[in-house]
C-alpha cells in the first residue's frame, strides 16, 4: 500500500454507541463553528483554497521516508494545516480528509467517523494551535519559535491524538486501559518525532520560499483565544488522565461497565416486547424460524439478482 | 568497452495491466547523444524510467509484470545495483518543480552527494563544480521557488551533475520554455561532455542537437538512424504522429 | 504517470451498481448502525447480517475476493481489542504460561472480542461494497441528498477532484527523490544520509507540495471567477428517486430493523 | 459598431510593486483572430487577466494600482458589469487541470450557465451543445482526472463555449500537447467562429492560424500588425527573444 499514515484511523466497531454518539455530537457543533467562521475569514476564495489544501494534506501523507527496519515515517498533516490555515480553517480542511479516507478508503469507519474527526481533526488542531501560538508569542516570531514550535506542536498532536484513542477504546472497553494507553502513548511517543521533523522540513522550505503564508506577524483570527484554552486545556486534561488511568485502571474500567450497562439498560427494554408481540412462542424457536425465513429470501433473492444481470449482459 | 546504455528485449506492463514497454531493444555508446521521439502514450518515459532502476526489468524477483535486461555502464540493473546505477545515470524529469525540494538550490543539489555519503568538503567542491556546469554559481543561495522555469530547469540538471554521472537522461527538456530560454537551454546542453539520452516532443531541437534519433510508438523502437534521415521520411513522421520540424 | 488505481470505484453492470446512490448510502449506514447495536453474543444474528453483506457482495458482482481484500484493511486494528480477551470475565477458557507470569483467556472476554472483531469485519465490508460500486460523484449527490453542509459537500467533490492531481506530484516528488538516491564507487562512505536528514527532506517535499497547492487554488479560484463564481455554491437540482429505489429502502430498512429486533429478543 | 475588445492605455502593477503593464493599448474587431506573443514575464496573462475583470483596470475604486480603460464588446469592465462581461468573454487558462475543478465533465461544463442562474433544461442544452462543438459529446459523464491532456484541453474550452461568449480567450493553448494532438487542436481552432485572442509561445501555430500578431515585452506592446509582416523581420524577433518558426 502506497499510503500508510499513522495507525490511528478506528475502525467501525471499536467504540461503543454512546462513545460515538457523544463524539459526533461533539464534532458537529465544533465543525459547525469552523464552518461559519471559515466563510467569514477567507470569503470566496475559501472553497478552492481548502478543497486543493485538503487534496495536498492526502497526498503529503504519502510522502515517506526510512526509519530503521523497513519501516518508514509519515505525516498526518494536522499541525502543518494549522500552522498554515489557522485553526478554524484546519479543522475544516483535516475533517474533509479524514472523510475522504473513510468513505472513499475504508481507513477508519463510517459511524466513528465523529470520533475520527474529532482526535485527528479537531484535538490535532487545538493542540497545535495552541502550542504554535505560544511559542510565536514567546520566541516573537523569531527562527526558532517557528520550527521548535511547529515540533512540538506536531509531537503533541499525535501522542494526544493517540492518547484521545486509547481513552476512548478503554471507555468503549474495547481495551483494558493501562495497555491501550501505554502501548498506543509509547509507540506515538517515536511517530511523533518524525511528524516533527517533517513538520520542521516543510516548513524550512515554506520559511525561505514563502514566509507571508506562516502567519507569523498576522493578528490572530477571531475566536482563536477561545481555540487557544482550548487547545491548553485538552494538553493538560489529557497529560493528567492518561497517566491516571492507565495507573488505576479500575476507574476507566468502571465506566466501561456503566457504558455496557446503558447498552444493556437500552436492550432488556426491546427484550420486553416480543412476548407480547408473539405469544407463546420461545424465543429459542423464533429465532430459529427467523433465521430460517431471512436466510432462505436472502438466498432466493441473490438468485434472482444474478439472473437479472446475467440477462442484462446478454441482451 | 561496454556500452553506455543496453536494453535487451525489454518489455513492462503496469500494475493495471496497461503494457507500456513491448521488447524494446536500444544501445547506447560512451559520448553519444540520442534523441527520443514519438507521440505521447508512446512509452517514452516509461522507458527511462527504466534506466535508473525507478521501475525495474524483471531479473529483479519483485517484479515480473515483463522481461528482458538493461545494462548501464556495465552494471545489470537490478535491486542490489541501484545505488550504483543511480549514481552513474542522472536522470532529469521534466517539471522541475518536482525536482527541487529543498529550501535553497544549494541543499538541493548537494542531496545526491550528501546521500551518497561524502564528506562535507567534498560536496562543497561538487556543487559548485555542477553549478558552474551549468552557469548559475551565482545562484546557490537562492530560493529555487522563485527562480524562473528555464532557471529551474539548469538547477535540476545540477542536481543530478553534482553526482557526476556518466549517463544524463533527459525527458523533455525544452517543454514549457519560452524562445530565448530555449535556445540557451539548447546551448547548454550541447555544452555539456556526456553521453545524452533525450525524450523530446521538440523536432527542431533534435534536428540541429542530436546526430540520431529513435522513434517510439506504442511501446516499440518504429525507428532507429541518423536524424536527417529520419526527419526527411515524412511518411514515417506521419504515422506516428510527428510533423516535420 | 497517473494513479487510476487509487479511486475504489469498479463499474460493473449490477443491481447494487444502479441502485440509486442515496438509497445505497443510508442502507450502508443504517446496516452499518445495526452491528454496532447488535448485542454481543448474538451470534445468529451476526450471521444473518453476514449473510445479508455477502449477498450483496455477490449481487453487486465486484467479486468477494476483491471486497475481503479491502476490507483487510481494519486487520491490523484488531491487536488493540486482543488484550480483553485476557483481562475480562470470570469463566476461565485456557491458560498458559508466560514465563513468570501465567496468561489466562475468559469466555467472555473471547465472546467480546469475537463480536468487535465481528462487527468490524461486517462494517468494513459494507463500505467497500459501497464505495467500491459507487462513483464519487454519485457519492457527493448522496452526501447532499443527507444534508451534509454544501460547503463540505464542494469541498469533498474538490479535494476528491485533486487527489488525483496532488498524488501524482507527490509520487513524482518520491522519484525525483530516488533517481538521485545514488551510491558512491568506493564503498568508503555510508550512502543514505541521516534519519533526521531524510525527513528533513521528506519535509521539503511536503514543504513543495504545500506550496504549489497554494498556488494552485489561486489559478483554480480565477478558473472559477472567470465562470462566474461569486462564493456561493451553487449545484444543479437533485433527480427524484425512483420507486423501485424508494422500495428497496423501505425493504432494507424494514430487513435490518427486523434483524435488530431479533437481536435484542435473543439475547434477552 | 462596437470594438470587441478595446483597451486603453492600460497600466498595473502586481501588490508586490512589479509593475506588469505599461500603457497598453489594443483593439479587436468581432471575428478578428489575433495571436498575443513575447518573452516569459512579458505581461500576456496580465493583459488577459484584465480582459474578463479578475484583474480590474483602475476606474473601479477597490483597484488603484494602474490606470487606463478596458471596453469589451460595449461594456467598460468594471465591478457593475463584471457579470455580463464574463458571460461574454470565455477565458482559457494554460493548465486545463485547473479549469476543470469539478468531479465529472458534465458538472464542469454546466458550471458557466449555472451561475449564470439559467433554469435546469437550458443548462442542459447549453452543455450538450458546447461539447458537440468540441467534439467531445461522448465524454459529458467522465471523470476528468482520467483524460488526456489533449481531451482536457477540448473540455477546458467547452466549459467557456457553455456560457456563449463573444470572445474566446486563449493563454498558451497548444504548450504541452504532443504534434498530433497540437494538430487537432488547431483544427478546432480554426473551425471556431468567435472573435479570438491568444496567447502563445507556438510561432508555427501563430503563422497558420492567425493573421494578426500582436508582440508584447517588459509590459508592453512593442509591435502590431500582420503576422507574415512581423514574423519576416528577424531583428524585432531577436530583440524579444523570439525565433521563425
Ligand atoms: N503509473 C501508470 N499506470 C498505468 N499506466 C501508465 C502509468 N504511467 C503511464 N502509463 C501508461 O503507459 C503508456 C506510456 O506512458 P509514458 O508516460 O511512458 O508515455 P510517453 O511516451 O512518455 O508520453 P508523453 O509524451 O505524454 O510523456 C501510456 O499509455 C500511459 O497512459
Ligand atoms: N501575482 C503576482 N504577483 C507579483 N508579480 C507577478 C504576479 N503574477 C505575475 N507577476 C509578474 O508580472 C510579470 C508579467 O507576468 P505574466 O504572467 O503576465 O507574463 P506572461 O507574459 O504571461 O509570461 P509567460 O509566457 O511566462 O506566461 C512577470 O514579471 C511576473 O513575474
Ligand atoms: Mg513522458
Ligand atoms: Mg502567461
Amino acid at each position: 500500500m502506497i499510503y500508510a499514515p499513522a495507525q490511528m484511523h478506528i475502525p467501525d466497531g471499536f467504540l461503543s454507541i454512546l462513545v460515538s454518539a457523544i463524539l459526533w455530537a461533539v464534532t458537529a457543533v465544533v465543525l459547525g463553528i469552523a464552518l461559519k467562521r471559515v466563510g467569514q475569514d477567507l470569503g470566496e476564495r475559501q472553497v478552492p483554497l481548502m478543497g486543493v489544501l485538503a487534496a495536498a494534506i492526502f497526498a503529503g501523507q504519502m510522502l515517506n521516508f526510512p526509519v530503521a527496519g523497513g519501516t518508514s515515517g509519515h505525516l498526518m498533516g494536522a499541525a502543518l494545516a494549522t500552522i498554515l490555515l489557522g485553526p478554524w480553517a484546519a479543522i475544516v480542511v483535516m475533517t474533509t480528509v479524514v472523510g475522504v479516507q473513510a468513505l472513499v478508503f475504508q481507513d477508519g469507519g463510517l459511524l466513528v467517523l465523529g470520533a475520527n474527526i474529532f482526535n485527528m481533526g479537531i484535538i490535532g488542531v487545538l493542540v497545535s494551535h495552541f502550542v504554535y501560538r505560544s511559542f510565536l508569542r514567546l520566541s516573537g516570531g523569531k527562527r526558532w519559535g517557528i520550527f521548535a514550535g511547529g515540533f512540538l506542536a506536531a509531537w503533541l498532536s499525535i501522542v494526544v491524538a493517540a492518547l484521545a484513542v486509547a481513552l476512548q477504546l478503554a471507555v468503549s472497553g474495547r481495551s483494558p486501559a493501562n495497555l491501550a494507553i501505554a502501548a498506543m502513548g509509547g509507540i506515538h511517543t517515536l511517530i511523533g518525532i518524525g511528524e516533527g521533523l517533517i513538520t520542521v522540513g516543510a516548513l524550512a522550505f515554506l520559511y525561505a520560499a514563502r514566509r507571508d503564508l506562516l502567519q507569523i506577524d498576522a493578528p490572530a483570527p477571531k475566536g482563536s483565544r477561545m481555540v487557544w484554552v482550548g487547545g491548553l486545556t485538552i494538553a493538560a486534561l489529557l497529560a493528567f488522565l492518561s497517566p491516571l488511568a492507565s495507573s488505576h485502571p479500575d476507574g476507566l474500567e468502571w465506566v466501561a461497565e456503566q457504558n455496557g450497562f446503558i447498552d444493556t439498560a437500552q436492550s432488556s427494554l426491546y427484550t420486553l416486547i416480543p412476548d407480547y408481540v408473539f405469544p407463546g412462542i420461545s424465543n429459542e424457536a423464533l429465532a430459529t424460524i427467523v433465521a430460517g425465513i431471512v436466510g432462505l429470501l436472502l438466498v432466493f433473492g441473490v438468485a434472482l439478482g444474478v439472473a437479472h444481470t446475467r440477462r442484462k449482459k446478454t441482451a | 568497452m561496454h556500452h553506455s546504455i543496453e536494453v535487451q528485449n525489454l518489455s513492462f506492463a503496469y500494475p493495471d495491466g496497461h503494457v507500456a514497454l513491448r521488447e524494446v531493444s536500444l544501445m547506447i555508446a560512451p559520448c553519444e547523444k540520442v534523441a527520443l521521439v514519438g507521440p505521447n502514450g508512446a512509452g517514452k518515459s516509461t522507458l527511462i524510467l527504466h534506466l535508473n532502476g525507478i521501475l525495474l526489468a524483471p531479473t529483479s524477483k519483485a517484479h515480473t509484470t515483463g522481461q528482458g535486461q538493461v545494462t548501464v555502464c556495465g552494471m545489470p540493473v537490478e535491486e542490489k545495483t541501484l545505488g550504483r546505477v543511480r549514481a552513474a545515470v542522472g536522470l532529469v524529469f521534466q517539471n522541475p518543480d518536482d525536482q527541487l525540494f529543498s529550501p535553497t538550490v544549494y541543499d538541493d543539489v548537494a542531496f545526491g552527494p550528501l546521500y551518497q555519503g561524502l564528506p562535507a568538503g567534498e560536496v562543497d567542491a561538487r556543487v559548485a563544480s555542477a553549478l558552474a556546469a551549468v552557469r548559475m554559481e551565482a545562484y546557490a543561495r537562492r530560493v529555487s521557488h522563485h527562480l524562473s522555469t528555464g532557471e529551474k530547469k539548469r538547477i535540476a540538471i545540477a542536481t543530478v551533475l553534482s553526482m557526476q554521472p556518466e549517463v544524463l537522461v533527459l525527458d523533455e527538456p525544452t517543454a514549457g520554455l519560452d524562445p530565448r530560454a530555449r535556445r540557451s537551454f539548447i546551448n547548454l546542453l550541447r555544452d555539456l561532455p556526456l553521453t545524452m539520452l533525450v525524450s523530446s516532443h521538440d523536432l527542431a531541437m533534435v534536428r540541429e542537437l542530436f546526430p540520431r534519433m529513435v522513434i517510439m510508438d506504442e511501446g516499440r523502437v518504429v525507428a532507429d538512424g541518423p536524424t536527417a534521415v529520419l526527419l526527411q521520411d515524412e511518411k514515417l513522421l506521419e504515422a506516428h504522429g510527428l510533423e516535420k520540424p | 504517470m497517473h494513479i487510476h488505481f487509487l479511486d475504489p470505484f469498479r463499474p460493473r453492470l449490477s443491481p447494487v451498481h444502479a441502485l440509486d446512490p442515496r438509497v445505497k448510502l443510508v442502507l450502508a449506514l443504517a446496516y452499518i448502525l445495526t452491528v454496532a447495536l447488535t448485542p454481543v453474543g448474538a451470534w445468529p444474528v451476526y450471521f444473518l447480517l453476514l449473510a445479508v453483506i455477502l449477498s450483496v457482495g455477490i449481487l453487486s458482482a465486484l467479486g468477494l475476493g476483491f471486497i475481503q481484500r479491502r476490507a483487510l484493511l481494519a486487520l491490523p486494528f484488531m491487536l488493540a481489542a486482543v488484550p480483553i480477551i485476557f483481562t475480562n470475565g470470570e469463566t476461565a477458557l485456557f491458560s498458559f504460561p508466560l514465563g513468570t507470569w501465567t496468561l489466562t483467556g475468559y469466555a467472555e472476554g473471547l465472546a467480546r472480542f469475537a463480536s468487535v472483531a465481528l462487527k468490524s469485519w461486517l462494517s468494513v465490508q459494507a463500505a467497500v461494497v459501497l464505495a467500491s460500486s459507487t462513483s464519487f460523484p454519485d457519492l457527493l449527490q448522496a452526501m447532499r441528498a443527507i444534508r451534509i453542509p454544501r460547503l463540505l459537500v464542494a469541498m469533498f467533490g474538490l479535494m476528491w477532484r485533486y487527489l488525483f492531481v496532488l498524488v501524482d506530484e507527490a509520487l513524482r516528488l518520491m522519484r525525483a527523490r530516488a533517481a538521485r538516491s545514488g551510491q558512491g564507487a568506493e564503498a568508503v562512505h555510508r550512502s543514505g544520509g541521516s534519519m533526521a536528514w531524510q525527513a528533513r527532506v521528506a519535509g521539503g517535499m511536503a514543504g513543495n507540495l504545500f506550496l504549489r497547492a497554494f498556488e494552485r487554488s489561486d489559478r483554480i479560484y480565477m478558473a472559477m471567477v472567470a465562470r462566474g463564481y461569486d462564493g456561493e455554491i451553487r449545484s444543479l437540482p437533485l433527480s427524484a428517486i425512483g420507486s423501485g429505489s424508494w422500495l428497496t429502502l423501505a425493504g432494507g430498512l424494514i430487513l435490518l430493523i427486523l434483524l435488530l429486533l431479533f437481536g435484542f429478543l435473543l439475547w434477552g
